[in-house]
């Protein structure tokens, strides 16, 4: 196992490294010269010229990337043009909220999808099969910021039992914290929940007709035996994959939950910055953003080398 | 019983070959959600296409003493902020939001497939490259990334559908390279080098027909996420910019009357939904109708 | 030769029927087999692909995959209890414990994910209720009895660690690890090379000995059935055609499917002869002939086999599903 | 492209000299697997002949088979067909080399592209290399699908709606569409149930009289072998132990491993089970990998002495035909070149290690 984190981080280190230069590079993609259109309106040749010293934008690209990455590894990811913030401190500020809105949801995803997906791999045909595989196209399918405008009409306006918007530290009230992340949560996580029901069923169902499946049963094992502990762990690792796309996919669907919600997360930072045009505080989230998706997927190259002991032991 | 073998000849002639398999549009159309699906989607296209005929408004049409009606002989659908008629904008809505989606998938497809061809068939150091450079896409979010370059670039409709369909390219680079190996990996791969016939010739004739079907489930389920992201982007203000009317402004604009009119939000997102549903259910009646027939187990 | 030695029946499978689904509905695919297994006695179930002899040893302990295949009708007779009464709790105390199975794939009848020890040991614990060490300990006893080297380190490993022969030999180590009356032992040897087939054989006979437990031994190949059966089931289409015990079969076999196998069987015969073969091909559930099922293909076929053949007593124990079995002379084994 | 001293229309027809294949790479430090999955190989084929190639699976026949056809990367040796050297061709001379060889493989079921009619993948090789216009390649696929004894109708159906016998029928059809010399066997039967295969084999002896082809026949069926084949070659663990005329072989076998072999055959006749010798082979095949440095069979062999697990054994000529590559035909005077029936070396029915043969004990 030690063998396969140590082959994994040779992967995801590099990884970093190329994803921070794609991120820094992004400032390449502005048309024509970024100092005068983060400059403001009608910039005069001063206040662009002190935006090119600002940024260093007078050095060499590698040299750009060099001070910037060497920054970032002291933990320093620069200042916001437009405050007197930190771009590091405007990041861990907003992260506990996303990160708890992402983990609650995934929670529900993870435990939702897995229950109903393995209650219709068991009963193929049946009405509990169809009935689930109908709820989770539905839940494919329904867009998520569509499901938490009705979930604030419903439980934040007509029945006023959820709070619509805001957010509340977990170590400063556990309870607030969870009635206010409930219903983004849930909005966030149905559609994840309902692909890895899919992806649950799919898997079991091929698994559930291998051979040592047959064996298992044949052995004389109780049903619940073969398919929560022969089935299970062999259908797990599509299960995880689609958990890790999944992941990653509801992190970015954080933007518009947190917008919709008016949680002070990464998502919400990460918009205002954009329409701000404020190029380092861009940077500064992308790059914790996909740090976390380059965590998530680590996770997920592990759990492989639990279920299957090939991976393990190669 | 004759068990010279100097009949065997003739008598295979003769053996009766296995019943003909339905055809994959008999298949599909005996796949009740797909085929329902089908219809839906193309009514939806249909509507769109014919807005100019059909829509009883213009969708910019303002009317503000009748701004915020529920549904009336005169707006079926009520109207909104603005006054404007919802039937007349959600109908000019689904073609931009349709093309919209459309137009990135088909950046993505063109980007995606032939890579994944050439990668999967190829192998070496081209796939290891492509390979890697698909993994630093896939490390961002795709609406994250998309948020990325429309923030580089300028919000629009247009800038948002490139930056989707970058986005999109390396999940249909996988999806093609994957089928490709486990194609390249099949005998009559190997038969059709072994007969002689040339790479060029072998993948499009031997490679892509086997591979379509994967790649048109993936497309069709891409369409159901690029209507979403569409949506996404521009209920944030990041794509379609208003006064145009596209099924994720309509949301963001009723959003604000949620209060007051909630129907304003309702009627897009059951479009957007019975869209998605509906590329999502042809995809699983696509995946179902083109599978191989499994083998016929022993006895 | 003589008729089958008059030895206690322990499996008597009586009139089976079995269904599958296909594209064209319900079909048939075992339609009223009758057979039965002697106490300490190895009976051969030969058929080639289609016959219907897996589902057959399938539905002995009910793994029919649900909701593809299920027994229409017919008694599975173990001992005295019939098994396809029996409720879904009452069969598992049956399976792996008086009856056990061996598969044909040794690569995927072995969970990837457990080690081949852990594997053994929890049929040991569920049938014998033992400690979890005293069931491992079993396992590390059978491995060891089915000739696995190192049976305390082997056991464990995990199936990827194994060779096809090894994997087999540990199918056999779970199945033998409770001591069962009968084992169903479903094409062992195919997937595997001819000297590990040789040992799988051997050990396959050993273990019958030394267990004394029955065995029934599905395959297509005559050769594995020459080799250690003493009474041979002959399947084709779904029916069984031909039942005697095995020299019988090989030197007066009384249908003319029997015969068309024999010949065809691989010999070490001299090069440029033809080799012969049975014309046509098998017919799918759902196009079954009126009549005798192999008169399609039956070179002596004649008008009276457009009505279904009973399974009528040839000679003393010999039963043949032919209309001409007194009148034809055919073939046996050269 | 006429490298070797032989010219075309004399001597073998392929001809293998010292061929090595290996898989996989060595790796940073050394810690990669490389198999060798063909480890030092020469067979010949005569013109209008059948040689058997008959092993285990891990043996390598298949691997050798390919790279006669050069479908894998050959290391290092020489392949060479009608005198032409086929190792030294490259991209478009290749593939123009391919017209003359062609191969029947293993599993009719996915040997044909499922997309595509049959007809389609018959008339592959006729498109590619006569460049027949579309009506022509239809008119010849029918003959084809004739000559192997389907309908001609049939050209227009999918592989799904063919049987596994009725499938491999039509690859042969696309073996032998441009009659070629060498066509290659890779266990082209032991996919089909008994009957069928007989049916399959039948055919493929008809058209080597018909087309005049050589085969090379794999299979790990040594009935089979025995039936199609003029010579045989035994191949363990990358290396050919023991070539020879067939019946010679069979006979007679002068290698321990033919002879565990062909006593492994289950018997024809209930009445003949369990007599005769059977040696039975004790383990697994070694790890392809890692093999035993001196003989590759030292490790399951019943006769093995020290010589055998310190330097692999010369190649011999054998009484009656062909070579051996066995340490027993050097060190054991008295067995040089014989059969090891000959020598009267029995393995015992429990097929002991320890057991020594007499003639071999006695050597000085």
């Amino acid at each position: 196992m030690l063998g396969l984190l140590v082959r994994r981080l040779a992967f995801t280190i590099p990884m970093l490294v190329v994803v921070s230069f794609c991120v820094f590079s992004l400032i390449v993609l502005v048309p024509g010269d970024p100092a005068v259109s983060l400059a403001g309106e009608n910039p005069d040749p001063e206040q662009i010229a002190a935006v090119r010293e600002r940024l260093g934008l007078n050095d060499p690209f590698l040299l750009q990337f060099w001070h910037w990455f060497t920054g970032v590894l002291r933990g320093d990811l620069g200042q916001s043009l437009f405050s007197s913030q930190s771009v590091a401190g405007a990041v861990f500020a907003r992260l506990p909220a996303t990160l708890s809105l992402a983990l609650l949801s995934l929670t529900v995803a993870l435990v939702l999808g897995v229950a109903v997906g393995v209650l219709a791999a068991m009963r193929p045909g049946t009405w509990v099969d169809r009935v689930a595989t109908f709820a989770a196209s539905l839940g494919v399918a329904v867009p998520y910021f569509w499901v938490g405008m009705i979930l604030v009409l419903l439980f934040a306006i007509n029945l006023t039992i959820f709070p619509a918007v805001g957010y509340t530290p977990l170590h400063e009230n556990p309870l607030q914290w969870f009635l206010h992340l409930f219903l983004p949560a849930t909005a966030l996580g149905l559609a994840p929940a309902a692909v890895i029901a899919r992806q649950t069923r799919a898997g079991m169902t091929g698994v559930l007709r291998e051979d040592y499946v047959r064996t298992a049963t044949a052995k004389g094992l109780p049903p619940a035996r073969v398919v929560g502990k022969h089935a299970l762990k062999n259908a797990a690792i599509p299960v995880v994959t689609a958990f890790g796309l999944e992941a990653s996919r509801l992190i970015g669907g954080t933007v518009v939950i947190e917008q919709l919600f008016a949680l002070p997360g990464l998502g919400s930072l990460a918009y205002t910055s954009v329409f701000a045009r404020d190029f380092p505080m861009v940077q500064g989230v992308l790059l914790v953003v996909a740090a976390l998706v380059l965590l998530i997927n680590l996770l997920v190259d592990l759990s492989y080398g639990y279920f299957n002991p090939r991976i393990r032991q190669s | 019983m004759t068990t010279t073998a100097d009949t065997t000849a003739a008598l295979a002639r003769t053996a009766p070959v296995a019943p003909t398999r339905p055809g994959f549009w008999r298949r599909f159309r005996d796949n009740r959600p797909a085929f329902v699906a089908l219809v839906v989607l193309a009514l939806l296209v249909a509507a769109s296409l014919a807005a100019p005929l059909i829509a009883p408004y213009s969708p910019e049409a303002i009317d503000v003493p009748r701004r915020l009606s529920l549904s009336t002989p005169d707006h079926w659908l009520g109207t909104d902020s603005l006054g404007r008629d919802t039937l007349s904008r959600l109908l000019y809505a689904g073609r931009v939001s349709l093309l919209a989606a459309a137009t990135a998938v088909a950046i993505a497809t063109v980007i995606g497939v032939p890579l994944g061809l050439l990668a999967g068939y190829v192998g070496g150091k081209p796939d290891w490259v492509l390979g890697r450079i698909g993994d630093v896409l896939m490390t961002f979010p795709a609406i994250i990334l998309a948020i990325a370059i429309i923030a580089a670039m300028g919000p629009g409709l247009q800038t948002a559908m490139i930056a989707l369909g970058i986005v999109y390219a390396p999940r249909l680079f996988r999806v093609a390279r994957a089928a490709t190996l486990q194609v390249r990996a099949e005998t009559y791969v190997e038969a059709s080098i072994s007969i002689g016939t040339p790479a060029w010739k072998i993948i499009p004739r031997r490679v892509l027909p086997n591979v379509a079907s994967p790649v048109l489930v993936q497309v069709s389920v891409m369409l159901a996420a690029a209507l979403l992201a569409e949506a996404a982007l521009s209920l944030l203000g990041l794509g379609v910019i208003p006064p145009t009317a596209s099924w994720g402004v309509m949301l963001g604009s009723g959003f604000k009357e949620i209060r007051s009119t909630p129907l304003l939000v309702f009627w897009p997102g059951v479009a957007i939904a019975l869209a998605t549903l509906a590329f999502n259910l042809i995809g699983d009646g696509l995946r179902d109708a083109l599978g191989r027939r499994t083998r016929k187990a022993d006895s | 030769m003589s008729a089958p030695t008059a030895t206690t029946t322990l499996l008597a499978v009586d009139d089976l029927r079995v269904e599958f689904a296909t594209d064209h509905g319900w079909s048939t695919v075992v339609a009223g087999t009758s057979f039965s297994v002697g106490e300490r006695e190895i009976v051969g179930l030969v058929g080639e692909s289609g016959s219907g002899k897996t589902v057959t040893g399938l539905s002995v302990l009910g793994l029919l995959p649900r909701g593809v295949g299920r027994v229409a009708s017919g008694s599975v007779t173990l001992g005295d209890r019939d098994l396809l009464g029996l409720s879904e709790r009452e069969l598992r105390s049956v399976r792996g414990n008086e009856v056990a199975m061996v598969f044909q794939e040794p690569m995927t009848s072995l969970n990837p994910a457990f080690r081949v020890g852990d594997q053994i040991a929890e049929a040991v614990r569920l049938h014998r209720g033992v400690s979890r060490r005293a069931a491992r300990d079993r396992a590390v006893e059978v491995l060891d009895l089915v000739g696995i080297p190192h049976a305390r380190r082997r056991a464990d490993e995990y199936p990827h660690e194994f060779s096809g022969g090894m994997r087999q030999r540990a199918m056999i180590a779970m199945a033998v690890s409770c001591e069962p009356r009968l084992l169903i032992a479903d094409e062992p040897t195919t997937a595997l090379d001819v000297t590990i087939q040789a040992q799988v054989l051997e050990l396959l006979a050993g273990m019958q000995q030394e267990l004394g437990m029955s065995v029934l031994l599905v395959t297509h190949d005559l050769g594995v059935v020459a080799e250690v059966c003493e009474r041979v089931v002959v399947m084709y289409a779904g029916q069984v055609v031909e039942q005697t015990d095995a020299v019988e079969l090989f030197d007066h076999p009384r249908h003319p499917y029997t015969e068309g196998l024999l010949a065809a069987m691989p010999q070490l015969g001299s090069r440029g002869q033809r080799l012969s073969s049975i014309p046509g091909r098998t017919p799918e559930p759902w196009g079954m002939p009126q009549g005798c099922r192999f008169a399609p293909r039956c070179g002596y076929a004649v008008d009276a086999c457009g009505e279904p053949p009973p399974l009528v007593t040839a000679r003393s124990g010999h039963l043949s599903r032919c209309h001409r079995h007194d009148e034809l002379t055919l073939r046996g084994a050269r | 492209m006429n490298t070797a001293g032989t010219t075309p229309g004399t001597g073998p027809l392929l001809e293998i000299e010292d061929l090595r294949v290996t898989f996989g790479s060595p790796g940073p430090r050394g810690r990669g697997r490389v198999v060798r999955a063909v480890d030092g190989v020469s067979l010949q084929v005569g013109r209008g002949r059948t040689v058997g190639l008959v092993g285990e699976s891990g043996s390598g026949k298949s691997t050798l088979g390919r790279a006669a056809l050069r479908l894998v990367p050959v290391r290092s040796g020489r392949v060479s067909l009608d005198g032409r050297d086929l190792t030294a061709l490259r991209g478009r001379a290749l593939r123009q080399a391919r017209r003359d060889m062609q191969m029947v493989f293993q599993d009719p079921y996915s040997s044909l592209d499922p997309s595509a009619v049959i007809g389609d993948s018959i008339a592959e090789p006729l498109r590619e290399h006569e460049g027949l216009s579309r009506r022509d390649a239809e008119r010849r696929v029918k003959e084809l699908l004739d000559v192997v004894g389907l309908p001609a109708g049939h050209a227009g159906r999918y592989p799904s709606e063919f049987s596994g016998g009725q499938r491999q029928r039509v690859a042969i059809a696309r073996a032998v569409a441009l009659n070629p010399s060498l066509v290659v066997c890779d266990e082209a039967v032991s996919a089909l149930d008994v009957s069928t295969q007989n049916q399959v084999i039948n055919l493929l002896e008809d058209l080597r009289a018909r087309f005049e082809l050589s085969y090379l026949f794999i299979a790990h069926d040594l009935a089979v072998v025995r039936h199609i084949a003029h010579e045989v070659a035994v191949m363990y663990l990358g290396h050919v132990v023991e070539t020879g005329p067939t019946d010679r072989v069979y006979d007679s076998p002068a290698h321990p491993y033919t002879q565990a072999l062909l006593s492994a055959i289950p018997a024809s006749h209930p009445r003949r089970a369990g007599t005769g010798t059977r040696m039975l082979l004790s383990g697994d095949l070694p790890d392809p990998a890692d093999p035993p440095p001196g003989c590759a069979f030292a490790t399951r062999c019943p006769y093995a002495m020290d010589v055998c697990r310190e330097a692999p054994p010369a190649t011999t000529p054998v009484d009656g035909g062909g070579e051996v590559a066995c340490h027993l035909q050097t060190s054991g005077p008295t067995l040089a070149g014989r059969t090891l029936d000959a020598a009267g070396v029995r393995a015992e029915r429990d097929g002991s290690p320890d057991v020594v043969p007499a003639a071999v004990r006695d050597a000085p």
